[in-house]
């Protein structure tokens, strides 16, 4: 297991190199001026010219790749131009944000994707199933910012029921905080549930159909143990490598649904970083998310490795 | 009590000397006293200057200084805190405020609080520059201490001290218990809000988790002045919208449209400002042709804003012979209230035979080309500056600092240099006006409108006043329980 | 003479939207200590059969025409899954052909046969678990109380098919259904499952129905057969009089085309053309498709009449040699 | 009647005989035809075509269909309720939100099918040379791919879009290039398991050229689950499409598409909110019909559901 | 000309498991020194349990798979290394029959296109419409019509694919078909007609035929001499009747018994082997069957048996043969007792109804040609 962890990192390596090339290519393939566009409506050039030489942007592209990349094995990822902030603080205020918003509606979404996606695959072509299935469908084909806008006119501003938008820390207030993240969550959690939901369905749907599962009910067992238990344990392997790969969803979702509720977290930092040319922290964020994602999918292979026995050292 | 506005956006770093947005500029109403202020109607008060005279030549600014006054750190503001600030203002490599203080060419201590301000060559626009980020005083210590990192833990000596930030998502201020004026003061804390959706921003004031909001958008103003729960307060912005045409930046400036002023003003004929006010905005803002709004002092009535004229419009673009219409490409901003009222001056436009094809930018790449002079046609604004000056002279002069335009005209390098340095009102406005007249022919630059400010207010709050620059001042505002 | 142990009567069901049944009224009986083996083509209907006994077929999608079963005295109908669901992996057990699917490869063996004895004894885990070696034991793995530790994916097809067979007859079964046991192994692990089925069967006293296509194997352990085409039971016999004496033209196809290992090399013989599919079985003998001796008469559907005492066959020309010598 | 093998009869006219095909039934099934039938059998998947077929034909026929000019604007009639004059209403510039719903179809559509296309011409190709060479090619495709993939899909249109301009055509092609690296891994998968199938075996065992193999034997076997793939992702595009517009970074005015109507009509949820509903509910329902049909092309041509 | 077709020398093809970094490589040794004879004309078997590696061997002897030593001649030439358009070349002179009719042909391809395909190849002076006509004279030759030209694979039933598969095998008149378990997928009704197609084919084309199985009862139907195979290696040869009649390697014997005749009531004195076959990525040491062998002896388990010969035809891996055989004088089958007389009757008019009953297919080909 250990071995295996260890080699994954190691395969990742490269990953992580061409990753950081391409994030680094990112601010060489926008348009605008990030100078320009820090310089203010008034554009002074001395101004300009020694921004330019502070932010090293006349170096040749390799020599700022070097810079940035030394700077990122040392935990510096710059300062953003925009607000002078060091990126790895401001990573480190967000960081918190999108996790709780990620970890919210990933709870939506299991609480809701699974057991519809068992229940549906279970009754599979009863009018149950149908139901599951359109809400499901319907989960993915609401735009976000369509469902989220609907939300806030309806829960905030008509029954007032909850927070329009923003952040608060749990720390300041778990209560409030939760209930400030419970749109946004719902609004994120619902698109993954319905991609959930049917990764689920058509796990069990297949495990279902196995030779293993006629077995136990030969045994007599009852059918909620066949199916929760025998079934349900072999369709999680799939599920867990399907949610790890939902991170990316996850984090692009993240970044329509922070726009919305105004959640200062990464998916709104990497927007207006982009709009703003920001690049430090563009770079920054895209390759924490992509650490992120690729050490999502470590976990995944792990859990892949932990609950399926037939990997497990002999 | 604490008093949450919600912006439209982030402000940016909060050092007066660096920051360059609009929102940050709301932000420092209640963070930073300046030297001086303005009232609504644009007169100059003083605020940390209690009083001020200028030489015979107005070559030297004498100010006299509030007593009394510390900074939130607890530096006492003196004569030499302000020579402090202007030298910072000047001499800091990542100042942005060096051509507003660019006439300073020296200050003299004279007494505690007591200054002298001498320049290269008059300056009129001096006082208003203090109304405004120049003139915001920082603690010298703090600044010395923190170099170009004092915008993350600002220390000025306003109404509110700086609490905290979290980007993107709130600016904290709290009382400042020793500002000199603090009986004014009725809130214990303000807490800024950046929420960009415009209906967002609205929902959170109706949904009651703000007191107040920054720019309410226009669409919305009839049906919330309806509302009995909120307040709708507003005033026509210092600043305008326009068109910029490339007429002498760079290769593209040689186009049809760079090089016949006909083409322009039929341009400027073919639109119904008024229509567009109507459409775009319901009403709610001042249709415009000239840098100043209709209701400033230094608007020229003598050329006053054209009808809608279609078939001159036709005989113009005759005349520089496109009588069969003419194509023209508008780089604009992808925002919305841009992409509609590019949308109405398109099809506007269409009549009169002009062919408008919108070329949607975001602002950073529609910024590096316009001033690169990568473009025909841009869609843009300015928010607006207290002193004339600031509205027109970098814009139109030859050498002027924001010129993408690229409009060079001897005659209105001379008239704007020569407002600039006499201080008399009147002879200024001479100046201006003469300018106008070159400019209205020419047309460099075609004004549609002036933004209204508006702001939607809680019921509850009172004292409100707005200023044509679109700050939001917290003296006298208070929340009733 | 008591009752027999297992008694089926007139099973006929469909699958849902198939135009005709798939099993199409067929019966047999299986005592206890006995062997009843039914041998047919691939798609005859031989598992299904065994899983609509075992109430293992999947309830929204069957339609069961009719049929009877008695069990031990009992009777009640193919549809009667409450009371097919209580006596299943109790009283009767089945395995099955897959030996390496069969089992759940997320568990260990051992929880795996602890789970159907705790499920009908009501013992606690230990006794459950106890009884788990105490099987493994039996059915010949070496050292069980390691091996039952282990997950399926760790045994080779034979030991997983001792495994389920554990499974099976962890709770002392009345009847053990056993479909296609060996089909999947090599000869020689085949040799050593059967034996072991034969000595546990001796052991208890069960009886078994065999499910194969293999006449080898059905040659070696039945004691009664069943041939099955098409749905229908076409022979039904005494082992000894199904391969001695043959009578439906259908055995004896099959019997033709079967190599052999002795005797002379001959050209084999062969049942001409496929199984026709459901939808398009002709009506009556199912079987006259492809039947050289087929006439007009093979329209209507023929008795599974009885040529010798205990001995049936469904053709209306058995037994073939006297009635077509004198026909001719 | 038993002959000794090695002294057959010399038959040599008559090979086995026993050929049954005659008038076999199974015969009389056309495998297209069988395809058909079980897409056809297949209510939602049925239900998923028509909603895409009128959708498509609403967007073919958009311009012999009897509306107005979508980009015609009015100024009389700004924001009107839907009306006898204009059936679904008009928007904040006083433009038929009906013309404009019609004409939008096609950016919407074609957003999806576009950039869907882009993504199946770079994935696919990639992936077989990844899963049919493997070694070195697949280890430099993978690589990419991999790291393509960490990249949230939303955060590399956007950058994009943003470095091509936003326009329609940047927002496909942005769209397009973020979803190949999903076609490439699954044809790259796909490639993989169907180069094990015996048949490839025997492409090989006959002497087939690599180029007859890659498009006889591997193309034609890994496309169905690649045109399940793609039908979803359609839907998924247009839903990118409305997000990038979201953004700004979408459709440009006046042209419509629905992704951008739903974007400036947010602005208007109170005062018109039939500006909102109408594209919203044709999203809505294109992307479930694209994915009600991509799941009824899954049944209908995954052979193992026959 | 040589007598010999084929022939392979110390044949060996090892697969590198697992790998890559970090991890540690299983070595598989599916064939481990394999030398075979194929005599031209004969139809020679390879028999063995599951994994012994017949499948291997015969994908070596195709060239489907690069060996990792040893030689292999076809027809006095040597084909282990050659590559490219050599390769493509062997292919018209050897072709193989897959185990699974139904995965082994591709389902997107009509029977036309997959007849035709191998004759598009290696005869590409032939028109299109020569090549109709000749994807029709295959189809009749394994008893199909040529309307079934225009039919997909799933149309048919699995001896129908199976032949499509001969069809196709034949297609570029190959000297040599090498069958993977040809009719171990099919019922036994169905398998006789495929055992008979091909025996037929055979004497008919004069080709070779090497067939894989692991049912001893078809390869005693079907071949004249026969390989015995044990994890990687060939452990008995000789010619069929022999090898029936009188195995030697206890393997062979083991085998032998263990099948299950389909005669009622034949006394068995079954040879029962322990245990499973170990697997070929750990080989036991010295002869690889004794930890199986009811014969083993000490030294067997280190001790390497040399495949030696026993008679001037067959040859035997096992140090102790001589020895089994003076013990067990009567390691052979008997058969078993008859049928009624009845019953002998019936199959005597089955047989004959079957071959009256059916159709004459070569007649419509003559037809048409
Ligand atoms: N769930 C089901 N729905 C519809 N048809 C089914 C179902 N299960 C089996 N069948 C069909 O019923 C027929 C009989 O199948 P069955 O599995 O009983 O055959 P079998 O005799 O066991 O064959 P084999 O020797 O291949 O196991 C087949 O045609 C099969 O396709
Ligand atoms: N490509 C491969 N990579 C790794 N191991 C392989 C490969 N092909 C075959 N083997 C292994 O080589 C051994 C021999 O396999 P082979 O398929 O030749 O056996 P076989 O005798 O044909 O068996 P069966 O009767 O099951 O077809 C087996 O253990 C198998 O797992
Ligand atoms: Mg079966
Ligand atoms: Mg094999």
């Amino acid at each position: 297991m250990l071995a295996f962890l260890l080699r994954r990192i190691v395969v990742a390596i490269p990953t992580v190199i061409l990753i950081s090339i391409f994030v680094f290519g990112l601010q060489k393939l926008l348009p605008g001026d990030p100078i320009l566009a820090m310089a203010g409506e008034e554009r002074d050039p001395e101004v300009i010219e020694f921004l330019r030489e502070k932010y090293r942007m006349n170096d040749p592209v390799p020599v700022q790749y070097l810079a940035w990349v030394k700077g990122a094995l040392t935990g510096d990822l710059g300062i953003s131009l925009r607000t002078n902030q060091p990126v790895t603080e401001l990573i480190g205020q967000k960081l918190p944000v999108t996790i709780q918003l990620a970890v919210m509606a990933l709870i939506f979404a299991l609480v809701i994707g699974i057991p519809a996606g068992i229940l549906s695959a279970v009754k599979k072509g009863t009018i149950t199933d149908y139901i599951a299935n359109v809400v499901a469908l319907s989960g993915l084909s609401i735009p976000n910012f369509w469902l989220g806008i609907m939300l806030i006119l309806l829960v905030a501003v008509n029954w007032q029921l909850l927070p329009a938008s923003g952040y608060v820390p749990p720390g300041e207030d778990l209560w409030l905080s939760i209930k400030t993240m419970l749109m946004p969550a719902f609004v994120l959690g619902t698109a993954l549930a319905a991609t959930l939901m049917r990764h689920t369905r058509s796990a069990m749907l297949g495990v279902l159909k196995s030779d293993y599962v006629r077995t136990a009910r030969a045994k007599g067992l009852a059918e909620r143990r066949v199916i929760l238990k025998h079934a349900f344990r072999n369709a999680l392997t799939p599920i867990v490598t399907l949610t790890a790969l939902l991170f990316g969803e996850l984090i692009a979702g993240a970044v329509l649904t922070e726009q919305i509720f105004t959640i200062p977290g990464f998916g709104k930092l990497v927007v207006d970083a982009v709009f703003n040319r920001d690049y430090a922290v563009v770079q920054g964020i895209v390759l924490v998310t992509a650490l992120g994602f690729i050490v999502m999918n470590i976990l995944a292979d792990a859990a892949y490795f932990v609950l399926n026995p037939r990997l497990r050292k002999q | 009590a604490d008093f949450r506005f919600a912006l439209e956006s982030d402000p940016d770093v909060l050092d007066p000397d660096q920051s360059r947005t609009f929102v940050g500029r709301i932000v420092y109403a209640a963070l930073c006293d300046k030297l001086v202020d303005i009232t609504p109607e644009l007169e100059l008060v003083p605020q940390l200057a209690t009083e001020w005279s200028w030489n015979d030549d107005g070559t030297k600014l004498t100010m006299k200084l509030r007593e009394g006054v510390t900074f939130h750190d607890g530096t006492p503001f003196d004569a030499e805190a302000v020579a402090a600030n202007i030298e910072r203002s000047q001499t800091m490599e990542e100042s942005r405020r060096k051509s507003e203080v660019a006439s300073i060419s020296g200050t003299e201590v004279l007494g505690s609080h007591e200054i002298r301000i001498d320049l290269a060559q008059p300056d009129a626009t001096l006082l208003a520059q203090f109304a405004d980020r120049a003139g915001m005083m920082v603690s010298p210590a703090a600044a010395a201490e923190a170099g170009a990192d004092f915008g993350l833990n600002p220390v000025c000596s306003g109404p509110f001290k700086f609490e905290e930030r979290v980007a993107q998502d709130k600016i904290v201020l709290s009382k400042f218990a020793d500002y000199w004026n603090a009986d004014e003061i009725n809130f214990d804390s303000v807490t800024y809000l950046p929420i960009p959706d415009d209906t967002v921003r609205l929902a959170n004031l109706q949904s009651g988790d703000v007191d107040a909001i920054n720019r309410l958008a226009a669409t919305d103003r009839a049906r919330i002045i309806e509302d009995p729960e909120i307040q709708v307060e507003e005033v026509i912005s210092l600043g305008y919208q326009g068109i910029t045409f490339n007429v002498g930046n760079g290769d593209k400036a040689d186009n049809p449209w760079g090089n016949d002023a006909r083409l322009r003003r039929a341009f400027e004929l073919s639109l119904d400002r008024e229509a567009i006010s109507q459409v775009v905005f319901e009403g709610a803002a001042a249709p415009g042709n000239q840098s100043f709004p209709p209701n400033s002092p230094w608007y020229d009535s003598g050329t006053p804003m054209p009808e809608r004229d279609v078939e001159k419009a036709k005989e113009l673009l005759a005349e520089a012979g496109y009588a069969d219409g003419i194509d023209l490409e508008v780089q604009v901003p992808n925002r919305p209230v841009s992409m509609q009222l590019m949308q109405v001056v398109q099809s506007m436009a269409a009549e009169a035979g002009i062919n408008i094809t919108l070329n949607a930018k975001e602002f950073a790449t529609m910024l590096a080309d316009q001033s690169a002079g990568d473009y025909v046609a841009s869609q843009v604004g300015w928010s607006g500056r207290v002193d004339p000056d600031g509205n027109i002279h970098q814009f139109v002069t030859t050498e002027g600092g924001i010129n993408d335009s690229g409009f060079s005209n001897p005659d209105v390098d001379a008239a704007l240099d020569a407002a600039r340095v006499t201080a008399d009102t009147a002879t200024r406005k001479e100046s201006y006006d003469e300018a106008r007249k070159i400019l209205n022919e020419e047309a460099p630059l075609v004004y549609i409108y002036h933004d209204t400010w508006i702001w939607a207010l809680d019921d509850d709050i009172k004292g409100f006043t707005p200023y044509p620059d679109g700050m939001f001042r917290l003296e006298g505002v208070s929340k009733s329980e | 003479m008591d009752s027999p142990l297992l008694q089926v009567e007139n099973l006929k069901f469909r699958f849902r939207g198939q135009p005709q049944d798939v099993v199409e009224g067929i019966s047999f009986r299986v005592g206890r200590n006995e062997t009843l083996c039914i041998v047919g083509e691939s798609g005859c209907g031989k598992s299904v059969t065994a899983l609509a006994l075992m109430g293992l077929l999947p309830r929204d999608s069957v339609r069961f025409g009719s049929g009877e079963i008695r069990f031990d005295g009992d009777s009640f109908t193919p549809s009667d899954h409450d009371r097919i669901a209580a006596m299943r992996g109790d009283r009767m057990a089945m395995i099955f052909q897959e030996p390496m699917t069969s089992l759940n490869p997320a568990f260990r063996i051992g929880d795996q046969i602890a789970e159907a004895v705790e499920q009908h004894r009501k013992c606690g885990k230990a006794k459950a678990r106890e009884r788990a070696v105490e099987m493994l034991r039996r059915v010949g793995i070496p050292a069980p109380e390691q091996r039952m530790n282990e997950y399926p994916h760790q045994l080779s097809g034979g030991m997983r098919q001792r495994v389920m067979i554990a499974m099976a007859l962890a709770n002392d079964p009345e009847l053990l259904i056993a479909d296609e046991p060996t089909t999947a192994l090599d000869v020689t692990v085949q040799a050593q499952i059967l034996d072991l089925i034969a000595e546990l069967q001796a052991e208890t006293g069960m009886g078994t129905i065999m499910i194969t296509h293999d006449l080898g194997v059905v040659a070696e352990i039945a004691t009664d057969v069943a041939v099955m085409y098409a749905g229908q039971v076409v022979e039904y016999g005494p082992a000894e009089a199904i391969f001695n004496d043959p009578q439906h033209p259908y055995t004896i196809g099959l019997m033709a085309s079967v190599p052999t290992l002795t005797g002379p090399r001959r050209r084999l013989s062969t049942v001409p053309g496929s199984v026709p599919s459901i939808g398009q079985m002709p009506e009556g003998c199912r079987f006259s498709s492809r039947c050289p001796f087929a006439a007009p008469v093979c329209a209507s559907r023929p008795e599974l009449a009885e040529v010798a005492p205990g001995h049936r066959a469904a053709c209306h020309f058995a037994p073939l040699d006297q009635t077509l010598e004198r026909r001719a | 009647m038993a002959q000794p093998a090695t002294a057959q009869p010399a038959t040599p006219a008559t090979i086995d005989p026993q050929t049954v095909v005659a008038d076999d039934p199974v015969l009389a099934a056309r495998p297209e035809n069988r395809v058909w039938k079980k897409f056809r059998s297949h209510k939602s998947a049925m239900l998923g075509g028509f909603l895409v077929g009128f959708f498509v034909l609403m967007a073919v026929f958009a311009p012999i269909l009897p509306i107005p000019d979508p980009t015609a604007t009015d100024w009389g009639a700004v924001r009107k309720a839907p009306s006898a004059a204009h059936w679904l209403g008009t928007d904040e510039i006083g433009r038929d939100v009906l013309a404009r719903l019609v004409w939008g179809a096609r950016a919407s559509l074609m957003a999806g099918v576009v950039s869907v296309g882009i993504a199946v011409a770079f994935g696919v190709p990639l992936g077989i040379l990844a899963g049919y060479f493997g070694g070195w090619t697949d280890g430099i495709i993978s690589r990419c791919t991999e790291a393509l993939l960490a990249v949230p899909f939303l955060i590399l249109a956007i950058a994009l879009a943003a470095f091509l301009g936003p326009s329609l055509t940047n927002a496909m092609i942005a769209i397009g290039l973020s979803a190949t690296p999903v076609f490439v891994r699954l044809t790259r998968g796909q490639v993989i398991s169907v180069k094990a199938e015996d048949y490839v075996e025997g492409a090989h065992a006959i002497g087939l050229s690599t180029p007859k193999i890659l498009s006889r034997y591997i193309f034609p076997n890994i496309l169905p689950p690649v045109l399940v793939q793609a039908t979803l992702t359609i839907a998924t595009a247009i839903i990118a499409e409305a997000s990038l517009s979201f953004l700004g970074l979408g459709q440009q005015p006046p042209a419509p598409s629905w992704g951008s109507m739903l974007n400036t009509a947010k602005n208007f949820l109170a005062q018109a909110p039939w500006m909102a509903m109408w594209p919203g509910i044709a999203i809505f329902l294109v992307v479930l019909g694209f994915n009600l049909l991509g799941d009824g092309l899954r049944d209908a041509l995954d052979p193992r559901e026959h | 000309m040589s007598d010999t077709i084929l022939k392979a020398d110390g044949l060996k093809k090892h697969f590198h498991l697992g790998g890559g970094f970090m991890a540690e490589t299983k070595v598989v040794r599916a064939v481990d020194g394999v030398s075979i004879e194929v005599r031209r004309g004969e139809t020679f078997a390879i028999v063995g349990e599951s994994g012994c590696g017949k499948s291997t061997l015969a994908r070596l002897l195709m060239r489907l798979l690069e060996p990792t030593d040893g030689a292999i001649e076809f027809e006095e030439r040597d084909i282990a290394g050659i590559r490219g358009r050599d390769l493509r070349e062997l292919r018209r002179d050897m072709q193989f029959v897959f185990q699974d009719p139904f995965s082994s042909l591709n389902p997107r391809m009509s029977v036309g296109k997959l007849v035709g395909e191998p004759i598009e190849t290696h005869r590409p002076e032939l028109s299109r419409a020569q090549r109709r006509q000749e994807v029709a004279r295959l189809l009749n030759i394994v008893g199909l019509r040529p309307e079934h030209a225009d039919r997909y694979p799933h149309e048919f039933s699995g001896g129908q694919r199976q032949r499509i598969g001969i069809a196709r095998a034949l297609a570029s008149n190959p000297r040599l078909v090498i069958g993977d378990e040809p009719v171990s997928a099919l019922d036994v009704s169905v398998q006789a007609q495929v055992v008979n197609l091909l025996h037929d084919l055979k004497s008919k084309l004069d080709m070779t035929l090497v067939i894989i199985a692991h049912d001893l009862a078809v390869i005693r139907h079907m071949s004249d001499r026969v390989a015995v195979m044990y994890l990687g290696q060939v452990v008995e040869s000789g010619p069929t009747d022999e090898i029936f009649a009188n195995p030697r390697h206890p393997y062979t014997m083991a085998l032998l018994s263990a099948i299950p005749e389909a005669a009622h009531g034949r006394a068995r004195t079954r040879l029962a082997l322990s245990g499973e076959t170990p697997s070929p990525a750990a080989p036991p040491s010295g002869c690889r069957f004794h930890t199986r062998c009811p014969f083993a002896r000490e030294d067997c388990a280190t001790r390497i048996p040399e495949l030696g010969p026993a008679t001037t035809e067959s040859r035997v891996a096992c140090h102790y043969w001589q020895d089994i055989a003076a013990d067990r004088p009567a390691a052979g089958l008997t058969p078993a007792a008859g049928r009624s007389e009845g019953a002998q009757r019936r199959f005597a008019l089955y047989e004959a109804a079957t071959q009256a009953t059916t159709p004459n297919p070569k007649t419509a080909a003559n037809a048409e040609a």
